[in-house]
C-alpha cells in the first residue's frame, strides 16, 4: 500500500516571494493527490468525499514528509482554491453543517443512499458491518470520519431508526414512523 | 386457564421491531413511537381485560394471585426490554393524551374506552335493565351478576366512580356517600 | 493496529520491522543497543547541521525519509532552539498524529478522548509539552473536522464522533474522573441517582463505546473509563 | 536468573486496565479487545523469548523444569483474569490472524515475527556463514554454538521446520527425512 508518492517536484514554502504562489502551488498538489489516491473510487461510484482533516493527515504524511509539512489553515485556503484554478472536479462541501469535505460530484447522497440500502438488506447491521459492506473490496475509500457523519444524519433525518443495545448501535428503516 | 398466548401473538408486529424498545433520538419520530406504544398499551390491556397496569407494564389485579403474563415492555422473544427512563416518558404520553389515569395505588387504570364512553355504557345498562332511579351499589354493578355479559363487568372501582363523576357532571345521577365514603349512585 | 505499544506510526513501525529483518539481521541486544545509539546520533546530526538541511531542501527529503524508514519520529527531530525548518512543522506534525490516534482509538474510547490522555499516552515521550499539544488542536480547528473541544470540570477533551454527550453522561464521566469507574451504587452515593437511571445510561455509555465493563469486581458490574488506561500507569 | 520482572512491568498499561480481563459486550470494543491481547501476548512472548504457550498462557519450555512465569492472563495486581471462554476467543483470534499456530502438543507457537521474516533470518544466517549447500540439522540450527548470536536461536523445532518448508516453496531448500521424520536440510 505504500507506493512510492514520493512529490516529483519539491514544493518548498522558502522557495516561492508570495504566499498565494505557494498556495496555488500547492493547491495543484494536493489535487493531483487526491485524484490518484481516490482513483479507484472515482472510476467505481463516481464519486469521491472525505474529511479535510483526514485529507490533512494523509497528504502531509504521503507527500510533505521532509519537504515540511503544510499548515491546517494553509490546506484549507489551498482547498478554497481549486474552482479559481480550474481544478473542478473537486469542491469544497461542508456535511451535516458541521464538518467540511472534499467532494466530488453528487457524494453526499450518493452515500447516504448507499447506507440506507445496506440497512435495508441486513436490518440490525451495526457500524462495523457497514464499513465492511461500504468498502467491500477493501478499498476503504469510505473513511470513519465520512460513515459516521452520514450515519448521524440518516438517523437525525428520520431515514433511519436505532435499536440500542449494550452489545453496540445497531440500524434499521424507518417505514412505520415517517416524518 | 388456557396457556396464556405470548403478548408477541396478541399484538401487531410491530411489537416484535427492535428499535421500538429504544428511544429515538428523532422528536417528531419519537412522538410517532410514543404513539404506538400508548395503542400497544390499550390493546394489551384490552385484550386481556386489564383494568389496572402497573408502573413496569405488568398488569395489577385486585385479587391476590397476581397476574402471570410478564411485562409488555419486555418482549423474550427478541431479547429487546425498554429502559426505565423511556417508560416514564411512555406513561406520561399515556396521562397526557387521557388514555390512563393514575389511580390511587399508584397504578395505571387504562382507558381502553374513554371515560364518556363507559359512563354512556353503564347509563345504557341502567335503562336496559330498569336500574333507573334506584340506589346500586358500585359493587352490584361491577361485580352482580346482572352486569355480566356487559363489558363494564368487573372494571376498577376508582375507574367506575369516576364515570358515574361523570354522569353526575351531566345530571344522570347522584353519588350517595357515607363519611365521604361513596356508598352508591342513583341514576336518572 | 498498534494502541500505546509504540509510538511510532503503523506504516512507519513496518518499514522499521521489515529493515531490521532483512537488513540488519541480527537482531541481538547488543545490536539494538548500537542502533538506538545510532538514531540518536542522527537525531543530534540533523540539530547540528540545521541550516544546511533547511537550505538544501532535497538533501532534508532524503535525510527525513531515512529517518522515518528506521523508526525515528520525525517529531524528535525537531529542538525548541535549533529547530530543524520552519518552527511551525514541530506543531503540524502534532496536528498529523492527533488526526490519527483521535481515529485509530475511536473504538477504544468512542471518540472522546482526553488531552491529558493523548499528552501522556503518545507525545510525553517525544518531548512535546501539553502546550505544544494544544496549539495544535487549536490550529486544527480551522479544518472544521468534527474535531470538537470541549471541558469536564475543568479538564480538557477532544471529540471527533458527531454526537455530543448528554448532561447525564458529562456527569458519569466526572464521576470516573476519581476512580476510573462509576457504578450505581457510586452514581447513587454521589448523584443520589435511582439504580433503574443509572443502569439505563450506564448501558447507553457503553453501547455508544464510552465506558468498558468490568464483571470482576465484587458486588457490582464496574463501568470503567478508558481513559484510565493511560492516567493509571502513571500512578504505579 | 533474575527475579523475573512482572509482567506488569514488561506490558503496557492497558495490561493493568480492569476491564480488559472482561469480554466486552460491545462489538466494536471486543474487537479492540482482541487485538490488543493479541498485541500483548506478542509483546509477552516476544520479552521472554516465549516460542511456545499454553491454553491456560503459560510459557511451555521444552524442557522439563516449568517457567516460572505466571499466565499472562492472570493479573495479581488487579486480581483480574480472563475467563476460559474468553481466552479460547483470544486464542481463536491469535490463529486467525496468524500471530500463532497449534502444535503438535496443542500448545500454541508464537508468531512474533512471520514466518517468511523468520525464513529470510535463517537463509541469512547460511549465506553468511557459509552453510549453502550442506546438510545442516535441525538441531545444528536452532541450538548449535554458531546460531547463538541470531535471534532464531533456541527456536522451537515445529517452527524451525515450517520456516524451512517456506524455504523449500520458494525453491531455497530441500527437507531430507528419514521414515517421514525431517532429519536435515540443504539451503541453496
Amino acid at each position: 500500500e505504500d507506493k512510492n508518492k514520493t512529490p516529483l517536484l519539491i514544493i518548498d514554502r522558502e522557495k516561492f516571494l508570495n504566499k498565494s504562489q505557494f498556495i496555488d502551488e500547492i493547491a495543484r498538489e494536493i489535487y493531483g493527490f487526491i485524484m490518484s489516491e481516490f482513483k479507484e473510487q472515482k472510476e467505481k461510484d463516481g464519486v469521491i468525499l472525505i474529511t479535510l482533516v483526514d485529507i490533512y493527515a494523509l497528504y502531509n504524511k504521503s507527500m510533505r514528509i521532509g519537504t515540511g509539512l503544510i499548515s491546517p489553515q494553509e490546506l484549507r485556503e489551498a482547498c478554497e482554491k481549486f474552482e479559481k484554478l480550474g481544478l473542478n472536479e473537486l469542491r469544497l462541501i461542508r456535511i451535516n453543517g458541521r464538518v467540511l469535505c472534499i467532494s466530488s460530484g453528487n457524494s453526499f447522497e450518493f452515500v447516504k443512499t448507499k447506507i440506507i440500502e445496506i440497512v435495508s438488506f441486513s436490518p440490525g447491521a451495526d457500524l462495523l458491518r457497514l464499513t465492511q459492506s461500504l468498502n467491500e473490496n477493501n478499498s476503504n475509500s469510505w473513511t470513519m470520519g465520512i460513515i459516521m457523519e452520514v450515519l448521524q444524519n440518516c438517523v437525525n433525518e428520520g431515514d433511519l431508526l436505532i435499536d440500542e443495545q449494550i452489545s453496540g448501535i445497531h440500524y434499521y428503516m424507518n417505514s412505520d414512523w415517517k416524518i | 386457564m388456557t396457556e396464556p398466548q405470548t403478548i408477541t401473538a396478541q399484538l401487531p408486529p410491530i411489537y416484535s421491531f427492535p428499535p421500538l424498545y429504544t428511544c429515538q433520538p428523532n422528536a417528531l419520530i419519537r412522538q410517532q413511537q410514543l404513539d404506538t406504544w400508548c395503542e400497544l398499551i390499550l390493546e394489551f390491556a384490552k385484550t386481556n381485560k386489564a383494568w389496572c397496569m402497573s408502573q413496569e407494564g405488568t398488569i395489577v389485579t385486585n385479587s391476590e394471585q397476581a397476574s402471570s403474563i410478564p411485562s409488555i415492555f419486555v418482549n423474550e422473544q427478541i431479547q429487546r426490554s425498554a429502559a426505565a427512563p423511556f417508560i416514564e416518558e411512555i406513561w406520561s404520553k399515556m396521562l397526557q393524551s387521557e388514555k390512563a389515569i393514575r389511580s390511587s395505588k399508584s397504578t395505571y387504570i387504562i382507558l381502553w374506552k374513554s371515560l364518556d364512553s363507559w359512563s354512556s355504557l353503564i347509563l345504557q345498562w341502567c335503562e336496559s335493565s330498569g336500574k333507573l332511579n334506584q340506589v346500586i351499589t358500585l359493587y352490584e354493578l361491577t361485580e352482580g351478576d346482572e352486569t355480566l355479559d356487559w363489558e363494564f363487568h368487573g372494571m376498577d372501582i376508582e375507574l367506575c366512580e369516576k364515570c358515574l363523576l361523570k354522569l353526575c357532571d351531566r345530571g344522570r345521577a347522584t353519588m350517595l356517600k357515607d363519611q365521604g365514603k361513596v356508598m352508591g349512585v342513583k341514576i336518572v | 493496529m498498534k494502541f500505546g505499544l509504540a509510538a511510532f506510526d503503523a506504516s512507519w513501525d513496518r518499514h522499521y520491522q521489515d529493515l531490521s529483518t532483512n537488513v540488519l539481521g541480527r537482531q541481538t541486544r547488543e545490536f539494538k543497543e548500537q542502533l538506538t545509539i545510532f538514531q540518536e546520533r542522527l537525531v543530534e546530526f540533523a540539530k547540528d547541521h540545521n541550516k544546511e538541511l533547511k537550505e538544501n531542501p532535497e538533501f532534508r527529503a532524503k535525510f527525513i525519509r531515512m529517518c522515518a524508514s528506521i523508526g525515528i519520529d520525525p517529531i524528535s527531530l525537531f529542538d525548541r532552539q535549533r529547530h530543524l525548518f520552519d518552527v511551525n512543522d514541530f506543531y503540524y506534525e502534532i496536528c498529523v498524529k492527533v488526526i490519527e490516534i483521535c481515529r485509530k482509538t475511536k473504538d477504544l474510547n468512542g471518540g472522546v478522548i482526553s488531552f491529558d490522555e493523548l499528552h501522556k499516552g503518545y507525545f510525553i515521550m517525544l518531548k512535546v509539552q501539553i502546550e505544544d499539544l494544544e496549539k495544535s488542536i487549536e490550529m486544527l480547528q480551522s479544518l472544521d473536522g468534527g474535531f470538537e473541544v470541549f471541558f469536564i470540570k475543568g479538564k480538557k477533551f477532544l471529540r471527533s464522533v458527531p454526537n455530543e454527550l448528554t448532561d447525564d453522561q458529562t456527569k458519569i464521566l466526572e464521576i470516573c474522573s476519581v476512580l476510573g469507574y462509576a457504578s450505581i451504587s457510586l452514581l447513587r452515593v454521589n448523584l443520589n441517582w435511582k439504580p433503574f437511571r443509572s443502569d439505563a445510561i450506564l448501558k447507553e455509555m457503553v453501547a455508544n463505546g464510552l465506558l468498558w465493563t468490568d464483571n470482576q469486581a465484587q458486588g457490582e458490574v464496574l463501568y470503567w473509563d478508558p481513559a484510565w488506561i493511560i492516567r493509571s500507569s502513571s500512578l504505579m
